[in-house]
This record gives C-alpha cells, structure tokens and sequence, in this order.
C-alpha cells in the first residue's frame, strides 16, 4: 500500500494539472459558499490526502441518492472515486456481492478505523427488532451502529437518512427512524432532499476530506451553504410572487408565462436548499423551472405536509366534521341557552305578576 | 351602604323583558365611544360618564352574569348595590331617552329603549329619584302627576270655557275624537288646553274630554313603574272606548305621544281600537283639508323638535306643514329636526329636582342655538320642553322668547272660520 | 410536529372548530329569544321590513349631516380598518387559497404590493384606533379587557402577515406559523368577545331601523 | 456433498436481495432461493391521501428506475377518473419513458452488469494499441484510439497501485469464468467511465420536463411542463424550462444517445457477448413471458398505436399471443405461501390486486441469522401469477412480444445480432439472451425518441401548447367511488398499481412491479419465480466462495428489489378490502 501517494501526484500522473486541480478546488468553493482564498486550501488538500475511506450503507432507500450522485457534474462520480475517496463499500455500485462484499466493509472498517466516513441512505427500520430491513442477515440498525462505532462522521444523505423520509411518513409502517436518531454520539451531518442535488453530497463530501471538519450546519445540520437560503428567497420566479402574479392551474397563461406556482402548492418558501441556485443535473433545470411546484422533499415530514398541491396559506386540516360537529353543538347550546333564558323570562315574569298581585290585594 | 337595594330584583324585572332585540342591543356594543359626543348631557358636562353607552355597563352586566356559562364557577361578572345606587343617578337625572345617541349609533343600538327598561329594573330593586316616583304615585292614586283629579278637571275646564269664551267639551257621551290634556298644561300652560279648543272648535271637530281618562303625560313611564304606565294607558283606552272615539289626540306632550302612538298597544298586548295623533299631527291634516285658516306670523320664530314627536315619533314634517305659509320669518336651528338637541329635560328628568343644574347647562345649548339664528321666539310642540325651558331660561335669565305651537296656531285663526 | 404543521393543522382546525361554534351558539342562544311583536299601527308609508333593514343598514354606514364634524375622522379610521381589513383579508392571493381550502370559493387577487401598502395603512389605522382608546376619557371609561384583546387579536395577523410577507425577523415557515397561529387567535376569539359585532351588527342596524322607519322616523 | 450457498447482499443491484443456493457436490446449483430483505410499507403510506399526490409516494419506491412508479401511478389515476391528457402530455412522457428505458439499459450494461463478465484487473495486461484496433473493427465511435486506451489504463494503473481499490476490492479478479482478452477488458473499462458521463447528459430530458433527475416531477392529468415557446412578454425563452433552448437540448440529448447506443452500446454488447456464448445457453428459467404495453402514439385507451404490445407468451410458443386483462381478477393474482404476509383467506389462496391484502407476518429467523427456512415463508416479495403460472417479464419479454408480432425493426435488429453471434433464436431464452435483449430494446426505443420529438415540435408549430388537460383536476369532479390500473413497461418489465379512491382519497393501493414477477419466492404450488427458475438452470458453481455465476444470471434480470418489496402492514391487521360494486 502506498500511504505516501496524494492526490496531487496521482493526478499528475493522470495528466491532470496543478491548474485543473486549482479550477475544481474553485468551483467546489462556489459550491460550499466559501471565500475565495479557500479553493487554494481545498486544492492543497485534495493534493495531499489520501483517498478519504468511505463506506456507503444502504437501508431503506430508494437508491434515488446514489443514483443523484451518478449525475453529479463536479466533481464527478468517477472523479469522485478514483481520485478523491475510496469508496470501500457501496452495494449499488461494487464489484463483488456476498461474503466478499461484506469482507471489504470489515476491512475497510478495520484498516481505516477512526478515520474513516459513513454515508447512510435511507432510514433505519427499528420496528420489531428491525427485521423490515436486513442484510447479509443483519438488521440496518445493527450494521449502522456496528459501522459508524469507529467513523470519523456519519453523513446522512437524502431526506430518508436525514429525517425519516418516506418509510416515516404516517403512519411510519416499520418504525423508521433517521440516522442521527440512532447516532447520537458523534457529528452526523445531513444532507436532505429526495434526492439530494448531487453536487451537495460530492461537495460537502469533498469539504470535509479536504477541511477535515464539519461544514457549518443549520438547525437540522445541514451545512448552510447549501441549505443556507430557501428556494424561494432564490427563486428566479419570486418577483412574480411578490407581484402576486400566480399560475392558477399547470397550464393556464400564468404557467406559460412562468409566474410563481405557489397557488398550485409549490412548497419553495419553506423549503431550504439550492435548487434554485445550483439546479439539477449540470444545472439544466429544477423543478419549478420545468413547470411543477417544489415538493419541499429536503424539509422533516414534507410527506405529511398537507399535500403537494395544497397551497401553504391554505389549512392542512380537513375541518369539515369538526367545523360541522361544533355548529351542531353551538346550535344546541344556544339552543339550551336560549331555552334556559327563556325559563327565566317566564319566572321573572310569573314572580313580577304574583308582586303586582300582592300590592294589588 | 343602603341595603335596601334589591339586586336580584332589579334583575329579575330586567330579565322579565329580555327580547332578542333588547339583549341584541346589549351584547352588540362595540364600545366606541360615539354616541357620547351626541349626547346632550355628555356635550354639556363633558363627563364621560354621561356617554350613553356607560349608563347600560350595569344592565348589560347582569345580563351577561345570567348568561355567562361558566356561571356555576363563580367566574360571571358581579354586580352589587353599589353598582346599582352609582348608575341611579346617571340613568335617571342625565338621560331623557330622547334616542339622539341612537341615531348616531354606528352599530344602530337603540340605546334609549334600554334605558326604559333599565329604569324599571332600578325602581323594582328600590332605586329611582323620589320625586319621579312621587309623580308617578300621584298619577296612578290622583289620575295625574299634579294632583288633577277628574273633579278638579271639571272645575278647571268649566273656568277656562267661561274664562276664555271657548267651549270645552267634557264627558260628551259620544264623540268622534277624545282630546287628552297633560296636567302640566292644565296647571301652568292652562291657554294651551284653550287654544286647542278653539282649533278643534274652528275645525267643527266632533270632540270631548273625558274625565275617565283625560290625563296623557305618563310618568309611570318616566318612572319605570310599569303597572302605572299601563294603568294611565288603560285609563285613556276606556274613556276613548266610552265615548267610542275614532281618534285620540294627544296634546303638546312629547313622552305622552310615543306611549300612547308605540307604546301603548305594547303595554296592553292588543291593537288600540283607535288613531292615536298628536295635536300637531291631527292640525296639519286639518291644513291638508283646507280647515285650517290662519292669519301670517310676522314674528321671527325657530321651532324646537320635540324628540318624542320627531326623533322617535316620525312627526317631524308636519310641525313645518303647519308652519309653512304661515311663520314668515321661520328660522332653522341647525342641527334640527330628527338631529334636534334635547331640551333636557324630558324622559322625566323635568321632575327631578336634583338634576336642575345639570338641566340647565343642557338648555344652554339650546339657547346657543336659537341665538345663532337669530330668532326671536322657540316654539315648541311639547309642554314638558317648554317647562324645562322657561325654568332654565329663568337660570340664565336669557331673554329669549318662547311659544307653543298650538298657542301660536290658535291665536293667529282666521275669525269666521270652518266653524259648523 | 413543526410549529408550522401545528398551525396549519390542529391550530386552525381547533379554531374553526371554535369559531363555527361561538358564533352558532351567540346567534342561536339570541335569535331564540322571544321576539317582541310591535302592536302599534305603523305608519301608512312605512317600508316593509326587509327594506327598512337594509336600508338603515346602508345609513350607518356614514353619520348624518349633523354628527359629521365630532364623528367623520373617527368614522373614516373605522372605514379605513375596516375596508382594509377586508381588502387584505379578500384580496390577497394566498388568502383566498386559504378560502379555496375551506368553502372551495376563488375569486382573482389584488397585486401583493397593494395589499402590502393595504396591510401597513390598516395596521396604522388600527393604531390610531387604540391610541384613541388610550388616550380619550371616554373611551377609556367605556373600554373593557375585551376591548383590548379583541384589537390585539384584529392587529396581530395583520402584523404577523406582514412580517411572513416581508419574510422580516425570522424563518419563513416560523413567520408563517406565527401568522396562522394569530389568525386562529382571531378565529377561537372572533364569536366570544365584541368581534362578533361583525354578525351582530346586522340584527341590530336592522332592527333599529325596522322600529324607526315604521314610526315614519327617516333617520 | 451438498452445500448452501449464500449471496447476501446481492450487489450492482437496486435494493436488498438474498439468494440462497443448494449446490450438490459437483457445484450444480440444485434449489434457489430468492429472498428480499426490505420493506417500508409504502402502499400502506398512500392510504387516506389524495390521488393526485400519489405519483411521488409511489415513485420513490424506487430511485433507479426513477419514473416508472410516478407514470403507473398517475395512469392508475387518470384510467380510475377517465380521464384523458393531451397528446403533447403523451408524447413527453414516452419521451421520458423511453430516456428511462435507455439510460437504465446502458447504466444496467456497464455499471451494474460489466463487471460480471470483465475483469478489471486484466485490462491492465492489456495493450491500447491492440485496443484501439478491437475498438475501431467493431464501431465507428471517435473515442478509439490508442491514446485513449492509454490514458485510461494509466488512470486505472494509478488507481490499482495506489492500493486502495474501493469498489473493486475484493473482486473475483482472475476467475476463470472471465473470458475476455485483456483489450476487450480494457475497452469495456474505458467504456464503464464513459457512460458514467455519457448518462448524466441523458436524464437532462428529464431535467428539462420535470424538473430533476432522478425522481422527476409528474403530473395527474398530463405533464407538468407547460411550454413557454412564443407566449409572448418573458415567455419566449426564460419562463419554463420547456422552451427554445430546452427542446434543442433534447434534440441533442437524443443524438447523443442515438450514437452511444449504436456505436458503443450494440457492439461491445455482441462483441463481450460472442466471448460468452456458452451464457445464451443456461438461465433460461420459466418460458412464459408477459407484457402490459406502453409508449401510446395517442393515448392509453388506444392500444393499437401502443409501441409495446401487451401479451402474454407461454412455454416459448411465439406463434400465439395470449390477451391480457388486467382487470380480470382471475388473471393477476399475487400468492404468498413462501412470503411473510397472510390472507384472511389463507396462506394459499390468491388475490387480485384491488382486493389485494398485505397483513405483515414475519416468521423468519431473527437477526443476526446464517440462513432462512426455505420451506416456510422466506421472503418480503410476493408471487405474482398470471393464471396461476409463473411469468417472466422484462425487455427479454418486450423483444419477444414485438418480435412475435411481426414489429419490423425489432426483427430485423434481433436477426442482424443472432447472425453476427451465429445463435439461433432460441439463444434469447437465457441469461444473456436477456442482456441482449435490453440492447437491442434501447436501439429501438432511440430510434422511436426522435419520432416523438418531431411530433411534439409538430404539435407545437400547429398551435398546440397543451400539456395538461385542467377538466378532471378538482376532486370535487369526482365521482364518489372510483378505481382503476396505471401500468407501463419499466425497463425491468411490466408494471401496475392498482387504485381504489373512495370520496376523493386513496381507499386501497396495490403495485405489482417487474421485480416482484421475476424474484418472488415459490407459489403454494412449489412453482420457483423466475429468478429462481433461472438459477436452476444448468449453474455451476466453480468456486463457492465466488458466486460469479449466480452473480451473472441474476443480474441480467436487473433486480430492482426496492420496487419488488413495497407492501407492509405495520400492525397485521386486516387490510381494508376493496368492496366490488
């Protein structure tokens, strides 16, 4: 094994150069929000390390996450995983099946021990001793405490490993649990979004090889360059909200036109992440762009979030029966209240009558 | 404090008259202070006490004691004797439930018919000025507040036909308008019974007084006695029906019009049997028909709205029918008509002695006003106005002239009239 | 469960639940009531009572001739909060999604920036609503708790909105919540204090006229 | 002796799967057993919420074959309401159906399937000149010369020597099963970067519709990419993505995609494939194929314009097409004998769908476990059946079904690659068979891509903007009751949901997708599923601890066990039952 050998060298011996380097440490410094003295440090890194270990673990998922990753632009995938990580287990995309397989997380766990990285997809089952979700006849839940034990950092990519997802939704059938509720006892951080926008999981993946420390992270840690504004305060549709000019249906003049969906129930003002920014797949598109409103899938629970085309400002409640029930109650205590006031009336008035009587006599 | 006040009374007669429209009134106050400014007590004191809606906080607090739902937890409102003896003043001596904060009222509360009701409740909890009371006792023991009995009445209309050489008819066994009088008339404006003799006379009107029912200011009313108020209705509904009058005028009385024209079906739970008009009223359908002749009235007049008759009595038209053609030099004040400022001393408080000052200092608006049209006489259609006036007018020795309408229609008749 | 989720969900449904309860119990509890029947002989050219309602209804709207000088500045602050209110709460786009969700009725909305200007004029007017309150003897004589509250819970969606709006002081979905929560204050609120003159005034106006215009008062 | 192979995970795979194989003394595998290990209980989510929001819970039951779910879902909904989409709606989602189809293909070809027949290690034996020359005798692609091989062998090089191997630790490097000479190694390593990248260009078709990759956005109804061509003010070029610039985007996409699939794709297919023909001749499985059809010209309810037909072909007899209903509810049922669920009925009966039960009832051993009772229930997958048998489904069956049907380019296509392997065509019965299959369905799927695209453009230049039809959007159009089944064919095979909606929410939701068919456990009847049946199929193991030939079969059925397994009840109760009118 050749500890020595950085990056640096083996991209030399790539034929890439030190410019090329220095052009991706930039972009990935555009990416992460970082000034931009901050590429040179990311370029000098990258040059000396190692290939960070890291070990993929899937749970219930969707495999939507790796395949995002498949489509990140910079750095690429393949970049990614031959010149930056060693990617030492990852079942959608490794070699050997079986034994084998299980073989290289136990070395790489043993190799690496202390250093290395977990990234999680997909939500651990914990429902009935986890048996909803097994591999190699384990449960999710022991191989994710067994693994990330001597981790460097867990990351959670995509909302599932991040918040629960979409095996949490109600009424969360296997007791789904995120990562970061099973980890408690070191840096998890997330990286929410169904699925995450690639180049925020080969971006902050990158950052924490490079800085060998955790991003700044928000409330839900998830570093806040990426997460750091809503879809809405970027939107390139916004000034049309603020004109309160709205598409009314997906295809009516407003849609053509490209006015704000937020009537069709686009979730972007609550919603935090950089699709507005960054975009999806080379930057070609995001969803609100294409014509369909934000899901607002890197949020906690955007399952249960009243609907997709529910408009925010509109009540998520269906408050039919209750709204019904509570007339007919008040309908009855007024009712009774009316009846009693009445009975009252009619007291008062016997009770003046039998006084009128008495002076009278 | 007094302990003869008798909460549970005074609420018990409230409770007795709660209707969807009064508790409507009660409960739909916004509290925004308007009809303050309308009030003439309010404008004259500036007391912020006297701002209408303050004089209903203790009747609608008991209201909502007996409908508060979490009553049984001790949580309703409370409302003692103290309560009741602070608000006797303000719902007796500075309110003549002349409706002028209900026309200002943007939530249309009819504040003056909860006072009617509220000052029921405060005399059956043992409340209320004792000289309104008084009157009302004489009312119902005497026939009249003043002590007109039936026999003095005969006496006096016998010395006033003979006085003036104008037949009064009394007792006629049959008739078909029965005349009523109020005894403040008969007592200090006795030319007021006599000129409208002479303008029923002048009409050739088929007409009587009874002395079974002749007295037509109510203080039962005033007072919140409501068995007095109905025995003074019934009084008048019995001579009407003895005679069986088509027609009962009221006389130039503002509170007696809107008993007897609104209230008094009410009181007695059946349609009366006859047309009640007021004087004025029944003068301009005699102008209408051409049995009205007058001499012009050079001098310069302004005509006080008596708010019984116009405000809350829909008669505000015919008063300047009657005028029209006839007052030359006839003067508005402004505001006039239905926004007309009270004379201060209606709904009673005419009777209050304490409330003299506070009367007084209304009347100076009024003086103001007549002032500023420069008029020389008010003429007013309500002998309760023109008592409280010339008391007041006498306090500020203002020089100012006052005059009744019907005086005024009376003397100026043309001689050789329609006379049958 | 966020704040959000709480206030688009159980917070609003508790308070239309409350709502549609006070306001069937103030108006059943009242208009089961006896209703007097006036006895008196109305006046020959005294209009049906539908008429008479609707139109003293309309006349309150402004004070006569005479009350202008003491009541056209304050009349004119109520118009302005009131309209104001009804401009934001109708007018904006999300607010009639709001209504959408619930009755399933949409109308077109008004430019935001016009509501935005609508909200801020209505916020001061509310304003100067509650200084007057503060500050004149009067009203500070008549005012209750009630009073207060029911202007707090008038102006806290207003300002809440226009915070969320604004997207000034803190997250978007927190000024959101904020906002809904206010607004079901307003709603479990609305029919158990003086907010429930919304409904109210129409018996009341009515009535008043009804007994006037049959008296052949035109006032 | 006997032994039992475990193969736990399964990986180049979507999903948890297990696979246990009886192998008798010689390695022949004997039994297979196919067992998915994950479920989340999707279908159980979807129940009480509205039809409309429907598409996104069910198209996260998977991320690969990321549209496929979303497509069935809102065809589920639209075929329950009747209710029909414009034909530029259509024309867009085959579009992205079959940018799907492609991009799986390829992805399935080289990432998840290669490396069962290449091996890496080899490719650095091998010469780039020799390479180059392979290269450039089997296809025209510019990518091909010596440079080029030679620049990646030293990537790999560095990469290897660098000692850390990373996904490729561990692999069966040197087993005699890898057949290829080191410069077909190469070239297919050097072709493994390439579609990296090659299909990151692809899914911007889905990009540029739906907004992101994977797990684009859909829409009830029609599309929801409204075009924003000459609508005046901003509209032009910047207002949706759907535009100028965007539909000469896919033009371009579908070029390229067009040249990597008939210039890189096709020969390294026949050319890896002709190393292993000895493949076209084991992992046959069941002989009974079943298609839905899919890629309307027009619309759903127009079958005869469907590009895919729908069918169902038994004991290999291409001569006769059999009808399929899904509808019918002695047709398509699902079986859970081997499978830890229960009916109220009984272990052994069948449901179809809309009166589908799922009541959870794990009676596997506990974890940590070594192996399964493979006598008892054994698997989160049911067993589908299309009456009562076993029925394989997938782009081996498409082939079959468009090729049995006469479809021209089909035919032509399958007798050009059978010519060029010198097979018969009883050669597609098999593990490679399969694996060719999937080529030659990505040819003809980008053949047709550019068809759809002129008529869309043509649409758009007559005045048709439409993409979405509003009339059946508010629910309170609907009726009170209703239900109805979306299917399609998704790269890995035929599939549906089926929706009961019920006052305007979902009463009942059931999917039976491709995986479910081919890796369900055995029926009540003992029938393997197709996996399992393929396995059994004439495989020898020659090392156990390298299980590279089940490996081989298994993966050319491309699993997709995320989307097999989508079905629990939390509490196993009874499920709501679908009452039929």
């Amino acid at each position: 094994m050749n500890d020595r050998d950085g990056i640096a060298d083996l991209l030399a011996r790539r034929g890439v150069s030190r410019r090329a380097l220095l052009k991706y440490a930039t972009y990935l410094a555009t990416v992460m929000a970082l000034p931009p003295l901050a590429a040179r440090a990311i370029a000098q890194g990258l040059a000396k390390a190692r290939r960070q270990s890291v070990i993929w673990l899937s749970f219930q998922e969707c495999t939507g996450c790796t395949e995002s990753l498949t489509r990140s632009f910079n750095p690429t995938l393949e970049d990614l995983i031959f010149d930056m990580i060693s990617l030492d287990y990852h079942e959608t995309l490794q070699a050997v099946s079986g034994a084998a397989a299980e073989a290289a997380r136990l070395a790489a766990m043993r190799e690496n021990r202390g250093k290395y990285v977990v990234v999680v997809d997909g939500s651990v089952a914990t429902k009935d001793g986890g048996v909803y979700s097994t591999n190699a006849g384990k449960t999710n839940l022991e191989v994710l405490k067994e693994t990330a034990e001597h981790a460097l950092a867990v990351i959670s990519v995509g909302t599932c490993a991040a918040f629960g997802g979409l095996p949490h939704a109600h009424p969360n059938p296997t007791g789904a649990v995120p990562v970061s509720q099973i980890i408690t006892d070191k840096p998890v951080i997330n990286i929410s979004g169904c699925p995450p926008i690639a180049e925020a999981m080969a971006g902050t993946i990158a950052y924490l090889i490079t800085f060998g420390k955790l991003p700044d992270l928000d409330h839900l840690s998830r570093p806040k360059s990426i997460f750091g504004d809503s879809i809405h305060d970027r939107c390139y549709r916004r000034p049309f909200y603020d004109k309160g000019m709205f598409a009314k249906s997906f295809d009516d003049e407003g849609a053509r036109k490209g006015w704000c969906l937020y009537e069709v129930g686009c979730k972007g003002p609550v919603t935090y992440n950089a699709c507005a920014t960054l975009k999806w797949n080379g930057g070609v598109s995001f969803p609100i762009q294409s014509g369909h409103g934000c899901l607002g899938c890197s949020e906690p629970d955007f399952w249960d979030n009243g609907g997709f085309y529910r408009p925010l400002s509109s009540s998520t409640s269906h408050p039919g029966a209750v709204v019904g029930g509570a007339v007919v109650a008040g309908i009855a205590v007024g009712g009774l209240g009316a009846l009693l006031a009445r009975q009252r009336r009619e007291r008062a008035v016997r009770d003046l009558e039998a006084k009128e009587q008495e002076r009278r006599s | 404090m007094n302990s003869s006040v008798d909460v549970e009374a005074a609420a018990r007669n409230f409770l007795a008259r709660t209707e969807e429209h009064l508790v409507s009134y009660l409960e739909a106050c916004v509290h925004c202070g308007t009809c303050a400014e309308a009030c003439h007590f309010y404008a004259a004191s500036g007391n912020p006490k006297h701002t209408p809606a303050y004089k209903l906080v203790p009747i609608a607090k008991a209201y909502r004691r007996q409908k508060f739902p979490l009553a049984w937890l001790g949580l309703a409102p409370r409302i003692g004797p103290s309560d009741l003896q602070e608000w006797e003043e303000l719902l007796f001596d500075t309110c003549t439930m002349c409706g002028r904060c209900t026309s200002v009222c943007p939530m249309g509360i009819d504040i003056a018919s909860i006072v009617a009701g509220a000052r029921q409740a405060f005399v059956a909890a043992g409340l209320g000025p004792k000289d309104l009371l008084a009157a009302a006792d004489s009312s119902r023991d005497h026939g009249s507040p003043l002590g007109l009995t039936a026999q003095k009445l005969r006496e006096r209309m016998e010395w006033l036909a003979d006085e003036h050489d104008v037949p009064i008819a009394l007792d006629k066994p049959r008739a078909e308008i029965l005349l009523t009088i109020s005894s403040i008339e008969v007592m200090k404006y006795p030319e007021s019974v006599v000129a409208m003799a002479k303008l029923l006379n002048h009409a050739g009107a088929d007409w009587t007084l009874s002395s079974k029912g002749y007295e037509a200011t109510n203080f039962g009313y005033l007072a919140g006695k409501a068995d007095v108020a109905r025995l003074m209705v019934e009084r008048i509904v019995a001579a009407a029906e003895a005679v069986g009058a088509k027609t009962v005028i009221v006389p130039e009385c503002g509170h007696a019009f809107g008993v007897l024209r609104w209230s008094a079906a009410n009181m007695l739970g059946r349609a009366l049997p006859f047309a009640v008009l007021h004087i004025s009223e029944y003068l301009a359908q005699l102008k209408r028909a051409g049995r009205l002749k007058l001499r012009p009235l050079t001098d310069s007049i302004t005509y006080h709205d008596p708010c019984q008759i116009s405000r809350r009595g829909g008669a505000t038209e015919d008063a300047r029918y009657l005028l029209e053609g006839f007052a030359e030099d006839f003067r508005e004040m402004a505001p006039t008509g239905v926004y007309n400022w009270c004379c201060g001393g209606g709904g009673g408080v005419q009777a209050i002695g304490r409330a003299a000052d506070l009367r007084h200092k209304v009347f100076k608006i009024k003086m103001d006003q007549v002032e500023q049209t420069g008029a020389g006489t008010m003429v007013s259609s309500c002998s309760n106005c023109r008592l409280t006036m010339d008391e007041s007018k006498e306090h500020w020795k203002w020089g100012g002239g006052l005059a009744s309408l019907v005086e005024l229609l009376a003397d100026h008749l043309e001689s050789g009239g329609a006379r049958t | 469960m966020s704040l959000l989720e709480f206030a688009r969900g159980p917070a609003l449904e508790i308070a239309l639940g409350a709502f549609a309860f006070g306001v069937a119990w103030r108006l059943l509890s009242l208009l089961a009531l006896p209703w007097s029947r006036d006895r008196s002989v109305a006046r020959p050219a005294a209009p049906s009572a539908l008429a008479a309602a609707a139109g003293g209804f309309v006349r309150r709207m402004w004070p006569a001739r005479p009350f202008r000088r003491s009541d056209l500045w304050v009349t004119l602050n109520g118009h302005v909060y009131h309209i104001g209110l009804a401009i934001v709460v109708f007018g904006l786009a999300q607010h009639i999604q709001f209504i959408k969700g619930l009755f399933g009725l949409q109308w077109p909305n008004l430019p935001t920036g016009l509501v935005s200007l609508v909200s801020v004029i209505t916020l001061a007017s509310l304003t100067v609503a509650l200084a007057r309150r503060v500050v004149s003897p009067v009203l500070r004589l008549i005012s209750t708790a009630n009073d207060y509250f029911s202007w707090l819970v008038t102006a806290l969606p207003v300002a809440t909105g226009l915070l969320a709006q604004s997207h000034l002081g803190a997250r978007y979905e927190t000024l959101l919540a904020w906002h809904l929560l206010s607004v079901a204050l307003l709603l479990a609120w609305f029919p158990y204090g003086k907010l429930m003159h919304a409904f109210l005034v129409f018996l009341t106006r009515g009535e008043t006229a009804i007994l006037y215009r049959r008296r052949g008062v035109q006032s | 002796m006997s032994a039992r192979v475990v193969v736990d995970p399964i990986t180049r795979i979507e999903g948890h799967l297990r696979i246990e194989a009886q192998t008798d003394a010689a390695g022949a595998i004997t039994g297979a057993y196919s067992s998915g290990t994950m479920v989340r209980g999707i279908e159980i989510i979807l129940r009480g919420r509205d039809p409309r929001d429907a598409w996104a819970f069910a198209q996260r039951i998977c991320g690969v074959c990321t549209l496929v779910h979303g497509i069935a879902s809102v065809r589920a909904v639209e075929n329950a309401l009747d209710y029909r989409i414009p034909p530029n709606a259509q024309l867009i989602r085959n579009l992205m159906i079959a940018a799907q189809h492609v991009h799986d293909h390829v992805m399935h070809f080289y990432h998840l399937h290669a490396l069962d027949w290449v091996d890496v290690v080899s490719a650095l034996k091998a010469d780039p000149a020799a390479t180059s020359q392979l290269a450039q005798s089997i296809s025209a692609y510019p990518k091909s010369s010596p440079g080029y091989f030679a620049e990646t062998q030293k990537r790999l090089k560095n990469f290897v020597e660098a000692g850390q191997l990373g996904i490729f630790a561990n692999g069966f490097w040197g087993n005699p099963g890898f057949k290829l000479p080191a410069e077909a190694n190469l070239m297919a390593v050097a072709h493994y970067l390439e579609a990296l990248a090659w299909q990151r260009e692809v899914v911007q078709i889905h990009t540029i519709f739906g907004g992101k990759n994977p797990h684009p956005n859909f829409l009830v109804g029609g599309a929801p990419s409204p075009i924003s061509i000459d609508t005046g003010g901003t509209g032009g070029t910047s207002a949706t993505a759907l535009n100028m610039a965007g539909l000469s985007q896919i033009r371009s996409v579908i070029g390229r995609m067009k040249e990597f699939v008939e210039q890189v794709y096709l020969p390294d297919t026949l050319a890896i494939a002709s190393f292993y023909k000895d493949w076209f001749a084991r992992g046959e499985g069941v002989g009974n194929f079943l298609t839905y059809g899919d890629f309307p010209e027009k619309g759903m309810d127009d079958p005869a314009s469907w590009l895919v037909p729908a069918g169902a072909i038994l004991g290999r007899d291409l001569s006769t097409i059999h009808p399929v209903d899904l509808t019918d509810p002695a047709q398509v049922q699902e079986f859970v004998s081997h499978s830890w669920y229960d009916y109220a009925g009984g272990k052994n009966t069948g449901l179809h769908p809309y009166e589908g039960q799922t009541n959870l009832n794990y009676t596997g051993p506990r974890p940590p476990f070594e192996q399964l009772n493979v006598e008892e229930s054994y698997s989160w997958l049911k067993s589908p059946r299309w009456k009562g048998r076993v029925m394989e489904v997938g782009p081996l069956a498409r082939v079959l079904m468009l090729y049995a049907k006469g479809h021209e380019p089909t035919r032509e296509l399958a007798q050009y690659a059978l010519k060029k392997l010198d097979l018969p065509l009883t050669a597609l019965f098999s593990t490679l068979g399969r694996t060719a299959a999937r080529t030659l369905e990505s040819k003809i799927m980008v053949d047709q891509m550019s068809v759809w695209l002129d008529h869309l453009i043509g649409n758009i230049k007559s005045g048709d903007l439409a993409v979405h039809n509003p009339a059946k959007w508010d629910p309170a159009t609907w009726p009170r009751t209703a239900r109805g089944v979306g299917f399609m064919e998704a790269p890995r095979g035929a599939l549906a949901h089926w929706i009961v909606i019920k006052d305007g929410r979902i009463d009942n939701y059931q999917a039976v997708v491709p995986s479910t068919w081919n890796a369900g456990p055995r029926d009540q009847n003992g029938q393997p599923g197709p996996y399992e049946a393929a396995l059994m199929d004439r495989h020898t193991l020659y090392d156990p601890k390298q299980p590279l030939e089940i490996q081989r079969t298994i993966h050319s059925f491309d699993p997709c066990i995320a989307c097999a397994v989508h079905v629990v009840d939390p509490a196993g109760e009874e499920l709501m039952q679908l009452r039929v009118r």
